[in-house]
């Protein structure tokens, strides 16, 4: 790097703190009592302090002032990919399998609890990876799949008294079938137009959740579901519910990973790619396209049902637009259409707030600032997918 | 300025698409008030070149210079102003403005209101075509009408140096002489021009001297005259 | 290369993560208690009452001479978001950190499933605002409740309408929530019973700011008086200004979840007159002016509605760990049902189903401040 | 008294609608010109609320008479979010501007989340009251009434609108903002500076949305730091229902989602009016895929 270039970074840092001040201040420095700066020089020093040992560290690293301190690392890096590369997928994974087996034995109450939401949200976000990563319809109402999954399993135990098991197919099947009537009348739609129309449906399955008493018992929600049971054994213990969300976990692994890799994931992604083209080469796009919704819509039913069994209570406040925009999120940042990328952006998202637990009410703050700064780093994602075409100017 | 340093001057360019070099050290020179052309066949980087001289493609090394100057990194919104201007390649004119409103456009930064409005009726007196349609949107024109509107808007911003990208491309043969006719007409003004064309047969007739591009290579430059001359030219871009 | 940076990186946090998880805190001489409050969204307010509420307690209690064998008493407060599925992920942390007791939740929403998951602890769980029935009627032995019932509260608001009001119509909103639609419905219920014509339950929702349809709906109807059943005092003071901009001349009655000083500083002059039922604090017992100095000394402003709950449910539990000497959830439960102290709230003393009894009391909005007005157990006006 | 009951409803539609087209105006803008949904612009409506009352607080304390107060401050909450905006562009939106659009989209949610929080950080987690007697007041007639907050909206609302469509469709800046919506390489090649553009726009779109948050401040009596989020979903329907990328789209959407929801809660039930409103949306798009005003979008833009 230049000097000149380098002089500009800082002039940039400097501009940037400035701006910082002067959005800063009249947010904590005008009150009715006067006009007041000690309070806001206090923040403003904070970030300007750790805004210039960030930029005072990049320039260093730029200059390779730090090679000596990062070549042993690169090369710890190096021999790792080297190991890896080596080793053979399945050995990968049976020890990534063997570690989620043995999770429960080494970990508390709390880190169960955790490892559960990420399994959950790892069902949903490979859902919303068909509609979203391989079919390339941008859903923004997803949630109401898992809702109507969670009161699927949650009315029917109680009112039919059917077991977990036979449930599990059931909410999944309803879940579909939301997701056909949801798909069809948006398939015409594109882009944003569609964004919007699945956000709109999201919110009404919301609604008639929260309104519909007879049925779901309207805000109050369901109380008191059943855990699932087999042959006499009932999964009541949090680490006996950690390895039924494993199984299907697995199970949604490996249904997505086939997905991916059949004829319709190939039509799935054509459709992505140029939908046109797609018609032309005798690709069915309408039926594939409700056929991704229903997918989709299915993975999130099978979430929905364990959740309800998990938390023996589903009230609507579970279902907002916020988690939509989450399970987008998770799908986004991680790398859409890459199953390990979507994997690691729901551990991202669902382990970062947690850690950030400390912070407390800095937490959001905290989270939806790395949010921006993941992308800004890893526009396309932190995994992401092979066969995703990539950007001439995304290249490196 | 004496009549040995070219107005327009590039050395060693190179530019890439990501990873893909699409110029792999271009150097072409352009003198005042001549028409110059690229010929070259499809991918062989001539559209590229100009997206890189205008600073829409980045310049990965060597140097592009204009009077003089060197403009490496200029933003391609101060050029116009400099007297660099460009015809893009499928004429983008602006849609949903009117005709009179995409001239507007080409002479934004100008602030000379009244020279504007000459400027205006001087692209019209050339375009005659132009002023019946003043009031329409851009996009309901017919594609010489699009091509001549694209002309007349670079036309608005008084270049010293008009770089033209295909203006033929599309276009009836009758229509593609006429559009040739006015590019003679506006270089008789005192415009230089810069023209690719795969129309290579027009360009060199139209042109004093020409370039040949091959995969991001200039393989041949020389007079128009003797490169239509040529036989490997006359086979590999005439059809012969 | 880059890709298999992020992998590294990504085990070694997860390695971190459960590196941290499995590790086994040692228990020390310090006395744990978690809150549980909705700390972000849209019910942040009364979140952070209850949290400095119980944080006050803490401190005051210790001041006092703390619990003998404890070197001090650390509150550990959680979020919930008012989200069931955060708050049963609060009530696992607290689990982890080793709480023997928690103050929480606000909603009854986050309350009922966080309850579920610490009974599996035997946790003992006080909560200071969440008023459904529900709460304290799942046979839980651990879970009890300083604050009223929502089934106390309606017949208590009802006999008030017909007794000192003479109210013959009355209009009811609520917005959707377990605790204002449950409150709303057996106002309705007891409305009837009582002889007062419900013209109409109508609802609107959360996140709403404008009510001028429903409003022009209450207008039309002229009721005697409308009933606000809504979760928040800043939507109930958004509901009594458009009210009174719209020209509804009913009486207005709110309950407690509007019953806040935010309430009459949003609303100013148009809350003028309006009646709330709110658990009967007395403000000028000797224990409630005390609570009140110490909370403004050490939080540096007004409490707010469930304060002074989230201040006493603190500080019953601490009370009742002194007196049991441990913190084993027996013992502290029995010392909890033996407990008969006037706190700052109200008098408390727990019954077998965790309940500590309602003492609903109607206020009158005069001159920009909360004034007693009639109390429900007695019949009388103040 | 049924149809005064049914002008009474027709003019909180009106009002209603009049600040949803306020709000939906800036995501329309910001979406003409880059293609972004962008999620931040409910938090530009807090923001510009927030800070309406925290002027108005102070000027007041200075002894300023209340109009002037009220000026002064529209003036100055417009400003500040039109600078909040431009550093979000800058920060977030600018460095993706090349990635996908996905990307873009997130980085705005990110944004949402982190200026929401600001909010509640700087500004506690209470509402903030707003001092109502400036506005206080209003016209009864029999049953319908009108306050002077409500013409103020309407008329300030209008005003807004066609100062904007003069800015649009008369004024130099104006016509480079069409022009790089339409095209951004080839606005550069005749001298615009997009990015300098793009900024104005968000800038432009952020003052309205402060507008609308002061509008809403006095109106209602009180801002709190989540009041963005449900009008700004409100405000991106409508601005999806009139045609994305048009400005009298948007207005006539935020009109019409405004009435359905007021209409809806009035002769119909309180709380489904959101779903009338969103089937509306849907029922539109489904016969007209493009919006109410909006022209056919190029496939590949999408």
């Amino acid at each position: 790097m230049t000097i000149r270039e380098s002089k500009k970074k800082w002039l940039a840092c400097g501009v940037g703190l400035l701006w910082f001040l002067i959005l800063l201040w009249p947010m904590l420095g005008i009150t009715p009592d006067g006009l007041e700066f000690g309070n806001t020089l206090k923040v403003f020093g904070y970030v300007a302090v750790a805004a210039l040992i960030i930029m005072l560290f990049y320039q260093v690293q730029q200059a390779g002032r730090l090679e000596a301190a990062e070549r042993p690392l690169k090369a710890v890096g190096g021999a790792i990919q080297a190991a890896y590369e080596k080793t053979p997928t399945w050995m990968v994974l049976a020890v990534v399998f063997a570690l989620a087996v043995i999770y429960p034995l080494l970990t508390g109450r709390y880190a169960h609890d955790v490892a559960i939401q990420v399994l959950v949200y790892v069902c949903l976000g490979l859902g919303l990876n068909i509609v979203i990563g391989l079919a390339g319809l941008l859903d923004l109402g997803y949630i109401a799949f898992y809702g109507v999954g969670a009161y699927t399993y949650a009315l029917m135990s109680l009112h039919f008294g059917l077991s977990f098991w036979l449930c599990l197919p059931v909410s999944a099947f309803f879940a579909a079938i939301a997701g056909c009537i949801i798909g069809y009348p948006t398939l015409r739609m594109r882009g944003d137009y569609l964004a919007i129309v699945t956000l709109g449906f999201g919110e009404i399955v919301r609604i008639i959740l929260n309104n519909w008493m007879a049925l779901t018992n309207g805000p109050n929600g369901i109380l008191s579901i059943p855990r699932p049971e087999i042959f006499g054994y009932s999964f009541r213990s949090l680490s006996s519910m950690y390895y039924v969300i494993l199984g299907i976990a697995i199970v949604t692994i490996i249904s997505v990973y086939r997905l991916n890799y059949s004829r319709i994931g190939r039509a799935w992604e054509a459709i992505r790619e140029d939908e046109t083209a797609a018609e032309l080469m005798g690709v069915n796009t309408f039926l594939l396209k409700l056929l991704a919704y229903a997918m989709g819509a299915t993975f999130a039913g099978f979430a929905g049902a364990f959740f309800a069994a998990r938390m023996k209570f589903v009230g609507p406040e579970s279902f907002t637009f916020l988690e939509s925009a989450m399970v987008l999120a998770m799908v986004i940042l991680g790398g859409m259409g890459s199953i390990p990328g979507v994997i690691l952006g729901v551990l991202a998202l669902v382990a970062l707030p947690e850690v950030f637990r400390e912070l407390e009410l800095y937490r959001m703050l905290v989270f939806g600032g790395v949010m921006t700064l993941m992308m800004l780093v890893r526009p396309a994602g932190i995994w992401p997918a092979k066969r995703v075409g990539r950007r001439s100017e995304e290249a490196e | 300025m004496d009549d040995k340093t070219p107005i327009l001057e590039l050395k060693n360019v190179v530019s890439a698409y990501g990873r893909i070099q699409a110029l792999k050290g271009i150097s072409l020179k352009v003198y005042d008030g001549e028409i110059v052309s690229i010929i070259g066949a499809n991918g062989a980087g001539k559209s590229t070149t100009l997206m890189t001289i205008c600073n829409i493609v980045k310049a990965v090394s060597g140097d592009i210079l204009y009077k003089g100057k060197r403009i490496n990194g200029v933003g391609s919104d101060v050029l116009p102003a400099m007297g660099l201007c460009q015809v893009p390649e499928g004429r983008r004119i602006f849609p949903r403005l009117t005709v009179l409103e995409n001239l507007d456009m080409g002479a934004f930064f100008r602030t000379d209101a009244t020279g504007v409005k000459e400027d205006v009726e001087r692209v019209f007196d050339l375009f005659p075509k132009l002023r019946e349609r003043s009031r329409q949107l851009g996009g309901t024109l017919s594609g010489g009408e699009q091509q001549m509107l694209a002309m007349a808007r670079a036309l608005m911003s008084r270049p010293k140096v008009l770089l033209l990208d295909e203006p033929s491309m599309g276009l009836a043969p009758l229509l593609v002489k006429q559009i040739f006719d006015i590019v003679k007409e506006i270089n008789s003004q005192g415009v230089t021009v810069v023209l690719v064309e795969q129309n290579a047969n027009l360009a060199l007739q139209a042109a004093r001297r020409g370039y040949v591009l091959e995969t991001g290579n200039v393989v041949m430059e020389d007079d128009a005259a003797k490169l239509l001359a040529n036989p490997d030219i006359r086979k590999a871009y005439l059809g012969e | 290369m880059k890709r298999l940076l992020v992998l590294a990186v990504a085990l070694a946090a997860l390695g971190l993560f459960l590196a941290g998880c499995g590790e086994e805190k040692k228990a020390d001489q310090v006395l744990k208690l978690g809150t549980m409050s909705p700390l972000t969204g849209p019910y942040a307010a009364d979140g952070n009452d209850i949290r400095q509420g119980a944080e006050i307690a803490a401190e005051v209690f210790m001041e006092a001479g703390g619990i003998p064998g404890y070197s001090n008493i650390e509150v550990i407060p959680q979020d919930t978001a008012c989200d069931p599925k955060q708050a049963v992920a609060a009530a696992n942390k607290l689990i982890n950190e080793k709480v023997t007791g928690v103050v929480g939740a606000y909603c009854s929403s986050s309350t009922i499933p966080a309850s579920e998951t610490l009974a599996e602890e035997n946790i003992i769980m006080l909560t200071p605002a969440s008023t459904n029935p529900k709460v304290t009627e799942r046979g839980l032995p651990y879970m009890f409740r300083t604050c009223g019932r929502d089934d106390h509260q309606a017949p208590a608001a009802v006999k008030f309408m017909k007794d000192v009001e003479g109210v013959k119509t009355i209009f009811i909103v609520d917005d959707k929530t377990t605790y204002s639609q449950g409150l709303a419905e057996g106002v309705a219920m007891a409305a009837k019973e009582a002889g007062i014509e419900v013209l109409e339950h109508d609802h609107v929702n959360q996140g709403d700011k404008d009510y001028s349809a429903v409003l022009t709906k209450v207008k039309a109807a002229n009721p005697d008086l409308f009933y606000i059943s809504l979760q928040n005092s800043a939507t109930g003071a958004l509901m009594v200004i458009q009210a009174r901009r719209m020209g509804v001349t009913a009486i207005l009655m709110g309950q407690d979840a509007v019953y806040h000083p935010k309430l009459i500083e949003i609303a100013k002059g148009d809350a003028e007159g309006m009646f709330c039922t709110f658990g009967a604090i007395d403000k000028d017992a000797p224990s409630y002016k005390e609570f009140l100095t110490k909370y403004k000394a050490k939080s540096g402003n007004e409490p707010g509605a469930y304060s002074a709950y989230s201040f006493d449910s603190a500080t019953a539990y601490l009370m009742a760990v002194k007196a049991a000497g441990t913190t084993d959830p027996v013992k502290v439960r029995d010392e909890l049902l033996k407990l008969d102290f006037t706190g700052a709230s109200k008098h408390i003393k727990y019954q077998e189903n965790g309940d500590s009894g309602s003492n609903y009391t109607v206020y009158k909005i005069q001159d920009g401040t909360f004034t007693p007005y009639w109390n429900s157990l007695t019949g009388e006006k103040y | 008294m049924d149809f005064e009951f049914f002008i009474q409803q027709l003019i909180n539609g009106i009002t209603l609608g009049g600040v949803y087209a306020l709000i939906a105006l800036g995501y329309t803008m910001v979406y003409g010109i880059i293609q972004l949904i962008n999620f931040a612009h409910g938090e530009f409506f807090a923001a510009g609320g927030y800070m309406g009352v925290i002027l108005i607080s102070y000027l007041a304390s200075q002894g300023l008479h209340p109009y002037a107060c009220l000026a002064i401050a529209l003036v100055l909450a417009m400003g500040y979010c039109a600078l909040l905006a431009m550093a979000v562009e800058q920060l977030a939106y600018k460095p993706l501007r090349n990635a996908s659009r996905l990307a873009a989209l997130l980085s705005a949610l990110g944004m949402s989340i982190f200026l929401q929080n600001g909010l509640m950080l700087t500004q506690g987690v209470y509402d903030k009251a707003y001092p109502t007697e400036i506005t206080s007041g209003g016209f009864h007639w029999g049953l319908i009434s009108v306050s002077y907050m409500q013409i103020f909206i309407v008329a300030l609302t209008a005003s807004l609108l066609v100062g904007l469509n003069v800015l649009v469709f008369k004024t130099r800046i104006g016509r480079a903002m069409r022009a790089t919506a339409q095209d951004k390489v080839m606005s550069a090649l005749v001298g615009i500076n997009s990015n300098r553009i793009i900024a104005v726009t968000f800038a432009i779109g952020a003052g309205l949305a402060a507008a609308a948050g002061i509008m809403v401040g006095l109106y209602y009596g009180s801002v709190s730091y989540t009041m963005g989020f449900v009008p700004g979903i409100k405000a991106f329907a409508a601005a999806v229902l009139g045609g994305i990328g048009n400005i009298t789209g948007a207005m006539i959407g935020g009109l019409i989602i405004g009435m359905v929801e007021i209409f809806a809660a009035g002769y119909i039930s309180g709380e489904y009016k959101d779903v009338f409103a969103f089937i509306i949306l849907i029922g539109v798009l489904y016969f007209k895929p493009t919006g109410i005003m909006g022209e056919n979008v190029d496939d590949t833009r999408v």
